[in-house]
């Protein structure tokens, strides 16, 4: 049975504007987003790319309660909600900020940091949100080393996200399918291919080399500050469209 | 002979023992330097820095380029030198001093100015301070024929024609650097006449240079990429031991940006030979004794992302010690992760020690060693003298970096200290 | 690798096609010269000289220090070089520059050095011109641990450092000739202080110091014994040419004494490989074009016996070109005779197309040739361009006798020209 | 059926005076000497050492004819009598010299340039000298190539003259073992070593590698120089000694 290819959304928590955001999560959701990603705006995101860290400036300095928006989204789709932040500024409230975004209707978290920054004890921090009733979506890249990613992929729900650029929204020049091959003979959870992907060419070539979904993100930024929401939500029909073509 | 050269590079990110930290733009910044790469790097060594590959296949002609460049290099036994220390221990040196740059930088610099060529680049453009670097890059150009443009940091322009007059040989334009060729430079001149130039400002010209004409920029050390080409020493160096039927046990090279230590000691850690991985470092320079694990740049002038790295921090000011290689305040990414970690060890050296470890080791040898290497040989007689205190048949390896036929007048100012 | 290393020289006298004419004092002479030979050159060494053997045994130890010394050397191909020419040819060489002493002298000083050694000489004496025989005595004898001399004339002591500081780094006395240290030298430099020094002179102080210290004289070139320890190198190419599987057709080399030449050049003769044999002399030096076959002296102070040889006359003062090798006024016997017999061809380069030659093929394969050695790179191309006007598949080979990298100055000059 | 080694007197003619002269020849043939050769002086003799040289030098300052001294020395022995002179003195009347020596008595000459600085022509003078009735005792060295040697030796007679050192009486180091191995592969003919041969050692090396008989000459000379004829006759007798020994 050849599964449905995942379209992994992500926008950031009421990006541009509260109203634009949640068309664009019920459009999205509506158009075949599988599961929605939120950013929940950290101090520094210093794994992404200016675009996203431009969207987080432009968020930060309009709510004041982004657990409330995750309620708002919430209720206007039935897909899966992960919420995509940095551990390093929720590591010492931990357990108060997962409790606010599962009750907020959130399904999990993504911490792009977890593995990078805390190599030493990410399996307690597994093991503290799954007690929340969370799911985590681990983050891997071509920086994490095999050892690593066989360790932890087991423990990504419902997919393991594979950035394959250093960063989010640029394009630098990668080997996706080579990239995929390899994380392929690492893992059998569904994983999801992110990070600049860029050009209906890569999604193709990621999706050739096995990659059960795709998430898209600096895409909709760019086409948020450029034309706006119906230029966000043709970037999803497009995607969407490559996938189901696939 | 072409045969022992390898096929493939090796990549060690994917055999860590934890993620590497990833490159990262400041957190004040206005625009991406990840996204500048893309405007001076080759497209294929900028696919290849960021690779997950464990093998990563060399090119065809690359291989070629190699074996003309004088590789596979000779591993050769330093039996004088054991005599002489009078040690139970083995001492064995790959020598790259044996390639025609006379240094390892030669392992880098032809891939990328392949991967210049193959894009259509008409020239590449680096910056040098003690001249292995330039020479490499000149050599490698002229050998793609393609165009070179080299900034020499003034104070070593004026001071070491031989290494100018070998990069022009080699058809390089070298500029001393400050120049008059870049805004950088000119800004720089503006301020004093008489700046005797930094690696600081020969790069941020070099990089104004790139983007100004489209030209692209190839880098010496510290990315991951460059310790993935110079890993053909290191697998050289094993089937090399293979041959013999001997297995070392430490494996030493000396650090600047970590390249010829990484290209070296990387391969036998992935293949899980030897117990001991030494890197050294000058105590004048201190990189591991002063330096901290964190984000920096691996530019002067911040043009490039930054790196979590052993760093002195990127303004530091180095001693005027001669090891010019060694100078540099950072050090790669997986060598300063493997660091902290304690995987791999660290030494320093004074300049007055490695001296008597060069001269040692030329009388017993016959080679004359570049003053950077010296501090390898200084680690390697370290560890024989200890086996020879504990009467232990230990088999020592280290990285012979380059030949110091172009340093003469280090050991000239130090023969006559 | 030491497996390629020959086990024994080769000596062509018993393959001539005529004999040998023996050394001579000259008709007037009071003393035999042959007898003061016994006071100055280690026996072995002498033995060697006069023997009739074809093969000579090298012994063990010699071997060794000669695969630590980086021999086998490698036998190249200059495929870029071909392709630049656009020829049919294909053109070999043998790289003698790869030698840690960076010439092929180190052939020749190991074992006289070593013979020395043996028979309990605490050191060695030399002259040395532009200062490849000086480092080759120096570094063998650092390699037996006795002490070395060596007078080297007072122009280049001042105008090569680096040469200077790399025999000192071997623990070399290095003095600039004429000095006061000698009898000679003292008159010379009554009769003019500022002497600049000739290699006529520093020989004689060097002959002198030996006879009034009981030290040992060690010879650079011109006596047979010199070219059979220099004949490892085209006994290596043989093997290495069979592993290749390819027969060269024409063999060349450049000619100071005729050592490097010869050295490479007959083992292929002995073994009826090849043609074609050419000595490449420099045109600035005429040694063919207008030298004669007659007994003549080997040193300008005329205290060796005489040889009949191809000469200039003893007395001939050369003129200033940068190939410090080829500047000597004689050609060793056995070369003379076969040059004579129009067995062994000859070139002349300029310097101007030797320097042209040089670049280009330094850009083609990446290595700086010594000036001398450039000269049997000309005649190389010279060969290639014959052939590709024919459309001949030649294969050619030369021995590129050592890198330029101790030369420098010499190309800084030429570019400016 | 192992032959008598042969001894092989060299002696400068009518040197040091005639009387000795006569006395160490008659002697010398009395003491064991089996051919005499006899030392016939030349303008330059290029490949002897200063020992010969200055018995040559005397000797033409005594007597104006050699060829007298020849006659006298036939009578008073019936060895053979082998005249060694450079052809390079006599090249232009050969025949003439020749046919002089011949019927003062002489059996042979040993020409020792013959083949270094006639290697055009040697067999033109080997075929003239044997149509005057004489031997040819050729003289090769180190320095004579194989080849050379194989064309020759069977010319040479009554012996074949091998001259291990460079020059007369200068001992510089020589294997003669390996030399005259190196030889004795070459040739079928009687070899006998001579230049410089010194000590009792250096004949029974000789010897013992297959030589068939030793040439003295500058030790006689050596002797008369010092100690005068009982002293030269004195060497005669040991070498002689050592060959019987043998
Ligand atoms: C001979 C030599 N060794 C070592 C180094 C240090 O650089 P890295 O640590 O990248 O090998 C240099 C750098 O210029 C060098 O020239
Ligand atoms: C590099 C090099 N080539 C050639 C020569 C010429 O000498 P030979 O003819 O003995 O090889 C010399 C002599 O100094 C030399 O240094």
């Amino acid at each position: 049975m050849i599964m449905k290819k995942l379209l992994v959304s992500y926008i950031t928590l009421g990006y541009p504007n509260e109203n634009d955001y949640l068309k664009f999560v019920k459009d999205a959701d509506d158009l075949g987003t599988d599961i929605f990603e939120l950013g929940y705006p950290p101090n520094f995101a210093k794994y992404d790319g200016p675009l996203i860290r431009r969207s987080y400036l432009k968020v930060k300095s309009m709510y004041k309660n982004f657990s409330e928006l995750i309620s708002r989204t919430r209720k206007i789709t039935r897909k899966k909600i992960i919420v995509l932040t940095y551990l390093e500024n929720i590591q010492n409230n931990l357990d108060e900020f997962l409790g606010t975004i599962k009750s907020s209707g959130a399904d999990g978290v993504l911490l792009p940091d977890l593995l990078i920054d805390f190599p030493e004890n990410y399996f307690k921090y597994l093991n503290r949100i799954s007690e929340k009733g969370l799911d985590t979506v681990i983050f891997v890249s071509p920086f994490v080393p095999d050892k690593i990613i066989s360790d932890v992929y087991k423990f990504s729900s419902p997919f393991l996200y594979y950035g394959v650029r250093p960063t989010t929204g640029i394009v630098t020049p990668v080997n996706i399918s080579s990239l995929l091959k390899r994380l392929k003979n690492l893992t059998d959870s569904r994983v999801v291919v992110g990070f600049g992907l860029k050009g209906l060419e890569e999604i193709k070539e990621a999706l050739s080399a096995g990659a059960d979904g795709i998430a898209i993100g600096s895409a909709y930024v760019e086409a948020f500050e450029n034309n706006g929401l119906s230029s966000a939500l043709d970037v999803v029909k497009r995607v969407r469209c490559i996938l189901d073509d696939f | 002979m072409i045969d022992l050269i390898p096929r493939y590079w090796y990549n060690i990110v994917p055999d860590l023992n934890r993620p590497l930290p990833p490159p990262l733009d400041p957190e004040d910044s206005d625009f991406s330097r990840i996204e500048l790469l893309n405007r001076i790097i080759p497209k294929e060594v900028l696919r290849q820095q960021f690779t997950a590959e464990r093998y990563v296949k060399i090119p065809d002609e690359v291989i070629e380029l190699y074996s003309l460049a004088g590789r596979p290099t000779p591993l050769m036994r330093a039996k004088r030198l054991e005599e002489l220390l009078d040690t139970p221990a083995k001492i064995y040196f790959k020598y790259e001093g044996a390639t025609h740059s006379g240094s390892h930088k030669i392992n880098t610099a032809i891939p990328q100015a392949y991967f210049a060529r193959e894009e259509g680049v008409e020239r590449v453009v680096t910056e040098t301070g003690a001249g292995q670097w330039g020479t490499a890059v000149a050599l490698s150009a002229a050998l793609m024929k393609i165009k070179s443009t080299i900034f020499m940091v003034r104070v070593s322009y004026e001071q070491k024609p031989g290494r100018k007059t070998v990069m022009k040989l080699y058809g390089a334009e070298v500029y001393p650097s400050p120049s008059e060729i870049t805004e950088y430079g000119k800004n720089e001149l503006a301020k004093n006449s008489a700046n005797p130039g930094s690696l600081g400002i020969a790069m941020s010209e070099a990089i104004e240079y790139v983007i100004k004409n489209d030209y692209r920029y190839l880098i010496g050390s510290v990315l991951e990429v460059v310790l993935l080409h110079q890993s053909i020493i290191g697998l050289e160096a094993i089937k090399q031991f293979e041959f013999i039927g001997e297995e070392p046990e430490v494996l030493i090279g000396c650090v600047g940006g970590g390249s010829n230590f990484a290209g070296f000691a990387y391969p036998f850690i992935g293949s899980k030979i030897g117990s001991r991985y030494i890197a050294v470092s000058s105590s004048e320079i201190k990189k591991f004794s002063k330096g901290v694990y964190e984000y920096d740049f691996p530019d002067s002038a911040g043009l490039l992302p930054m790196l979590k790295m052993i760093t002195l921090g990127k303004d530091y000011v180095p001693p005027p010690i001669y090891s010019g290689g060694l100078r540099y305040h950072g050090l790669a990414p997986t060598l300063s992760l493997m660091i902290k970690d304690k995987i791999i060890e660290w030494m320093e050296f004074s300049e007055k020690e490695t001296y008597s470890a060069a001269k040692l080791f030329a009388n017993a040898q016959g080679i004359i060693p570049a003053p950077e290497s010296a501090h390898a040989i200084s680690a390697a007689i370290k560890i024989a003298k200890e086996a020879k205190e504990k009467n232990e048949k230990k088999i020592i390896a280290f990285n012979l970096s380059g030949h110091g036929l172009l340093d003469l007048s280090y050991y000239q100012k130090m023969e006559a200290k």
